[in-house]
């Protein structure tokens, strides 16, 4: 797909006229958008779309990692937002290195956030530094190690 | 042994035993069980006073609602076996035993006085014209008292809901 | 010793503090909590100051189990996600992988969806109702559901040949063909249908009582529940008129003639009319869907090496074999690249976020389900409230644990 | 002694012992709630003795205060337990012995 | 033997008790066979099916059942309270019985010398005696919440402490409307001023001019067994079970009788006074009423004998052919007029009765539950206000003259 078609997505405009730094890159796949978003820059990004008055991304849908694990930056990290009024929708990512994962929580943005960052943080081990209560969700609270890595012994006597 | 008798023996001592299990018992809720058996032993003995009416308000009212009350504020509470602090030398050196003395003297003079020798059972008016009686002089010869004491209870009601509020 | 008492500012205000508030261990044990659920409570008599909900006694693991078999295995695995609505999940599950593949599904088998999870939707609200209903102490309206619940079962079991766990949707359209008269069993409990719900509302609608548990208990305004992301009915009752089906329409939902329930009160008394009202909308979707269904046609789509051939194929020609062999014993690997697909189950917006590496096997599903996020929501509904309408909040909120946990 | 009836004395007797206990328990109890049940014995001492006397003179003047009391004893009961709940929301004891603001 | 010669009375007390008790005992565990049964036919379903015919040996299976269970008593619980809770509440729940008189005060019976009453005790204020072994009824339930050191129970006992105490007061309040207009406390006499018909058909009974004192009655009565919409204490979605939570084996069974018994007392109370007690509700010139009560059980065994031959199979036919047996000689024998004359005022008590326990298990088959602070707000601000104004009226009847006294 050319460069030309991919930035044609409003929410990518609406980005790069804000902030050239904000969009990384811009994936398109079976119709659906994924601007990859440099870390840094993520609350300031999900605070705009949620705030904009065109884009209104008012509602997080989801939020969930993806353990690429050889790979080096190795977790992604998909932040699908919808807005209910333009009825949209449209997926940051932002890639986190396999070392001390951490990204500013978003749960100021959308209080949503809150329970998909704990379940990322159970599951994956990415922290969220800002989140107002970041323990376990799923696994018990004394839980070694972090089940949905793709380096997590799937079978054996621990 | 009379029948009477019999019953008022049983009463007298569920009574006393209550009365000192009051006093042993830690926990706050077994003291209330236990004024719960005097208070219940002294309507059978107002029954047999004939006295029933008297004998179902004792139930109604102190068994019933006081005693419900007390139950109802330990359970809320919830505070646990009494703590026994240091407890005054003069009320357990010279207290106890002139409390006893006392009780002894009012027993004593009360076994020997003129009212004692009075029989206390027997036929005497029946129950239901004892009760209508009494009726009568609470509505005629007392109804100031009567109305004062409703006021009375209006005003405790009042009291107990000023005090219960939370600001 | 007693600590000597002076009368100063400070020692009134350290005095007068207010009693400890008493911890109420809500769960994981407990009739109204809907699974293995625990909320911890902390009260002042019996006025909730804090719920805070614990989960994860329901934890399976679906989402890594996933990552280790091939794309239809997985199908089973997503029944036990929301075991009252089995037919939403695999569906959410085979448009998400349809969707990687880019699979085009024939009308037929998406108009056979449509009335299966329409159905799965009246049999999924009327487990709520029932158990909601016999939270708040309303027995009878529990078994009446329960009743109709079972005539719905009947069709899934004449259908599937499962009860519960259907796995009947496959990538690429249904897993057989249906079986024949079974439009006429359909046509039989949604043509009764109407008078069943006529007689819940009798009891519940209107009657003194139930108005007063549910009435401006759980208030959840508009702006808190797109906050908290609550989807489905939680949020339809706030007034906002969100649904997937009407959004994002994903299996010819477009054709449909359907009107989104919404109701303004914000509150539990809200969400029951909009649930109710829900009921009544899937029983005209199953209709059109009964009048639009061809009686011929194929069931799945073709597309050689993904989907199975028939049987007959299979049996006659040489590739049909290899291709029925390959699928199943290696699967088939869709081009490398994440959709997230979105549906409206009964419960909410259903989400499957699917990566794949290229690889026969899915890289990463997970699920959005819709309960996990409502169940969020739950101390902003029962906070400040008596004990009584924690168990009316939890019931409103519709969860199904095995969903939350995964 | 003739038991077949039972002559006044006893009852008054009784209540005698019942009040006695009564001071006892009011001197010993710690606990506000079980103090304010002492009170109540004796109370209920009292009456024993108003209904015997009623019963001995043949007259309704001892059942008409025993009512009243009763009465009393409710109004009573209903005011001091909510002083006691005030009480123990403000100190969280209800030892007498913690609760001496009024003590000189 | 000369203390039984001595004491007529006392014996004859005895054997009524003993008596009494084992026809309560059994009414109290077909009572939970009733309600089972209404209930489950309410909800549309069987109810108890398998043990006996139609479920008639239910009870005993469940009395057996739990004798045999282990008694658990909670290590951290208050052991003297605990055991003693809910004897208290069974001891209480049958002591009120006494009083109650099922027939009326002198009978002739065929085959004993002289009159003999249908009750163990008249007495001269058996309302003020029923009322005050009721109001001490809630202990039962209190302490067993309290004792049972467990935070749940905690809860059911103190809702049940504050329900039945404000409750005590409407119930109290909206019968002394019927002692104003009987002038009496006691039992027979109540009965005996509701004799007479208006138009020569309505019966003069109280429930004629107190209908609000009846209602106010009826729905404190309610509140005051625990029942729904009122089983706050034993909310079992809320409260798991309330103040009974931790209790197992009999000692929980003795609470259900408790209920069950108190369930029978309030009924035997609006029997009496508000539906005239033993009195026929049919003018004494109908003398074919005099057959009425052993018509009834003939047609009852006729209706079993049909049932046998035509549904049961195998053991159950036998134990409805006794059942069939059982009828059929009673009903012959209650058809002897002496026989007959004698039972006229149980069986009219007892047909009341019946249908007030049916309204009773009919409103647990079609209410949801009050909120703790609704049912508080229920009691105090409308139920009171109302008996109390039917109190004043009636008081204002007597006092303007508009009613003869007597």
């Amino acid at each position: 797909m050319d460069s030309q078609e991919i930035g044609k997505h409003p929410v990518v405009q609406k980005l790069k006229s804000w902030d050239g730094q904000s969009v990384a890159d811009v994936i398109e796949f079976r119709g659906e958008t994924t601007v990859i978003v440099p870390a840094a820059q993520i609350l300031r990004v999900c605070q705009f779309l949620a705030t904009e008055s065109s884009l209104r991304f008012t509602f997080l849908s989801d939020l969930t990692p993806v353990d690429r694990f050889p790979l080096e930056p190795r977790f992604e990290l998909n932040y699908h937002l919808l807005s209910i009024e333009n009825k949209q929708r449209v997926r940051l990512r932002v890639k986190l290195p396999g070392k001390d994962p951490a990204i500013p929580s978003v749960t100021p943005v959308w209080p949503t956030a809150n329970w998909h960052e704990r379940e990322a943080f159970d599951l994956f081990g990415i922290r969220f530094p800002g989140h107002p209560d970041l323990t376990r969700i799923l696994m018990p609270d004394e839980w070694e190690g972090y089940p949905l890595r793709k380096d997590y012994p799937t079978e054996g006597i621990r | 042994m009379s029948l009477p008798f019999l019953i008022f023996a049983i009463c007298a001592i569920l009574a006393v035993a209550g009365a000192i299990l009051l006093i042993a018992a830690k926990e706050p809720i077994h003291s209330a069980l236990a004024l719960i058996l005097v208070m219940i032993s002294l309507a059978v003995l107002y029954l047999l006073l004939g006295a029933p009416f008297i004998a179902a308000v004792q139930i109604i009212v102190y068994a019933g609602a006081i005693m419900v009350l007390f139950v109802f504020v330990i359970m809320l509470l919830n505070m646990g076996v009494e703590e026994r602090t240091n407890f005054s030398k003069l009320a357990k050196y010279a207290g106890v035993p002139l409390g006893v003395l006392l009780l002894f003297a009012i027993a004593h003079f009360l076994a020997h006085s003129s009212a004692g020798t009075a029989i206390a059972n027997g036929a005497a008016g029946t129950a239901s014209s004892s009760t209508r009686d009494l009726s009568t002089q609470l509505f005629q010869q007392y109804l100031f008292p009567f109305e004062a004491t409703s006021i009375l209870i209006l005003v405790a009601v009042l009291g107990a809901l000023v005090l219960a509020r939370k600001e | 010793m007693p600590e000597p008492y002076t009368l100063s500012h400070a020692t009134i205000e350290t005095a007068a503090g207010p009693a400890e508030p008493m911890v109420l261990n809500m769960g994981p044990q407990h009739p109204s909590t809907h699974g293995v659920l625990r909320v911890i409570l902390e009260l002042d008599g019996e006025i909730v100051l804090k719920a805070k909900p614990v989960i994860g006694y329901l934890h399976t693991g679906i989402e890594k189990s996933c990552e280790s078999k091939t794309y239809s295995q997985c199908i089973t695995l997503t029944d036990r996600i929301d075991y009252l609505a089995p037919l939403s999940n695999n569906l959410g599950f085979c448009l998400a992988a349809e969707k990687l593949i880019g699979i085009d599904v024939p009308k037929r088998a998406q108009y056979i969806r449509v009335l299966l999870t329409e159905l799965t939707r009246v049999s999924s609200h009327l487990v709520w109702l029932g158990t909601h209903a016999i939270d708040l102490g309303a027995m009878s309206v529990f078994l009446y559901c329960f009743r109709e619940r079972e005539e719905i079962m009947k069709i899934y079991e004449y259908v599937s040949g499962q009860r519960m766990m259907t796995s009947y949707f496959r990538i690429g359209g249904l897993a057989l063909e249906p079986p024949p008269g079974w439009l006429d069993k359909v046509k039989r409990v949604i043509d009764a249908m109407p008078g069943h719900i006529d007689e819940y509302e009798d009891l519940l609608t209107e009657n003194r009582i139930w108005i007063g548990r549910t009435k401006g208990i759980g208030m959840l305004s508009a702006e808190n529940a797109i906050a908290i992301g609550a989807s489905g009915p939680l949020l339809r009752a706030s007034g906002v008129a969100y649904d997937v089906r009407k959004a994002f329409p994903y299996s010819s939902y477009d054709e449909f003639d359907f009107n989104v329930q919404t109701a303004n009160g914000c509150d539990c008394y809200a969400r029951y009319q909009v649930r109710v009202a829900e009921m009544r909308e899937s029983l005209k979707i199953i209709r059109q869907a009964m009048d639009r269904i061809p009686a011929q046609g194929p069931f799945r789509a073709e597309l050689p090496g993904i989907i199975p051939p028939s049987r007959e194929e299979m049996k006659t020609s040489i590739e049909g074999l290899i291709y029925h062999f390959k699928i199943f014993t290696e699967g088939f690997a869709p081009p490398a690249g994440e959709v997230y697909q979105a549906i409206e189950s009964p419960r909410g917006e259903l989400g499957v976020f699917m990566a794949s590496d290229g690889s026969p096997r899915p890289y990463r599903v997970k699920f959005r389900t819709p309960s996990f996020i409502n169940l969020q929501s739950l101390p902003m509904l029962c906070e400040g409230r008596l004990i009584a309408d924690v168990v009316a909040c939890i019931g409103t909120t519709d969860i199904v644990l095995g969903e939350v946990d995964r | 002694m003739n038991l077949s009836v039972v002559p006044v004395s006893y009852y008054l007797v009784l209540s005698a012992v019942l009040f006695g206990l009564g001071v006892i328990a009011f001197v010993f109890k710690r606990n506000i709630i079980t103090i304010f049940m002492s009170i109540e014995l004796m109370l209920n001492a009292v009456n024993l003795a108003f209904v015997a006397f009623a019963r001995a003179h043949n007259h309704l003047d001892g059942l008409v205060f025993v009512f009243f009391v009763i009465v009393v004893a409710a109004a009573e009961a209903a005011v001091g337990l909510a002083i006691v709940i005030m009480l123990a929301q403000n100190r969280q004891s209800l030892n007498v012995e913690r609760v001496n603001l009024l003590k000189f | 033997m000369e203390f039984i010669s001595q004491h007529p009375v006392l014996v004859a007390s005895i054997v009524k008790i003993a008596v009494l008790l084992f026809i309560v005992m059994t009414a109290l565990a077909y009572l939970t066979w009733m309600e089972r049964k209404l209930i489950a036919h309410i909800q549309s379903r069987w109810g108890p099916y398998y043990v006996g015919a139609h479920g008639l040996l239910q009870p005993l299976a469940d009395g057996l059942k739990f004798l045999f269970k282990e008694d658990v008593t909670p290590p951290v619980a208050d052991r003297l309270v605990y055991t003693l809770a809910p004897f208290l509440a069974l001891t209480l729940g049958l002591t009120a019985i006494a009083l109650i008189p099922f027939g009326p005060p002198s009978i002739p019976f065929p085959f004993l010398r002289g009159q003999e009453a249908f009750s163990v005790a008249d007495v001269s204020i058996g309302l003020l005696f029923v009322f005050a072994i009721t109001s001490i009824g809630v202990y039962g339930v209190a302490l067993a919440g309290w004792s049972s050191n467990s935070k749940y129970p905690l809860m059911g006992g103190l809702r049940s402490s504050a329900q039945m105490i404000s409750y005590e007061v409407s119930l109290t309040m909206s019968v002394v409307g019927v002692v104003l207009l009987a002038g009496t406390f006691n039992f027979n006499e109540i009965i005996s001023g509701q004799q007479g018909y208006y138009l020569h058909f309505i019966p003069r009974w109280h429930v004629v001019p107190q209908i609000v004192g009846f209602l106010c009655y009826l729905t404190a009565a309610i509140a005051e067994t625990n029942r729904i919409p009122f089983d706050l204490p034993e909310a079992e979605t809320e409260l798991v079970a309330g103040f009974h939570t931790e209790y197992s084996s009999f000692k929980f069974a003795m609470f259900f009788m408790a209920e069950y018994a108190n369930m029978i007392t309030v009924s035997c109370l609006a029997t009496i006074l508000f539906f005239g007690g033993w009195l026929s509700p049919f003018p004494e010139r109908w003398a074919w009423q005099l057959f009425l009560p052993g018509a009834g059980l003939i047609l009852l065994g006729i209706y079993c004998a049909y049932d046998t031959l035509a549904e049961m199979r195998g053991i159950a036919r036998i134990q409805l052919s006794v059942v069939t047996l059982l009828c059929l000689v009673g009903g012959a024998i209650c058809l002897y007029p002496p026989v007959a004359a004698v039972i006229q005022g149980p069986f009219w008590f007892t047909t009341k009765i019946l249908i007030i326990l049916f309204f009773y298990i009919w409103l647990r088959g079609t209410l949801p539950r009050f909120r703790y602070d609704q049912l508080m707000s229920f009691g105090w601000k409308l139920l009171l206000p109302v008996s109390l104004a039917n109190l004043v009226v009636t008081a204002a009847y007597f006092v303007f003259g508009w009613v003869k006294h007597g």
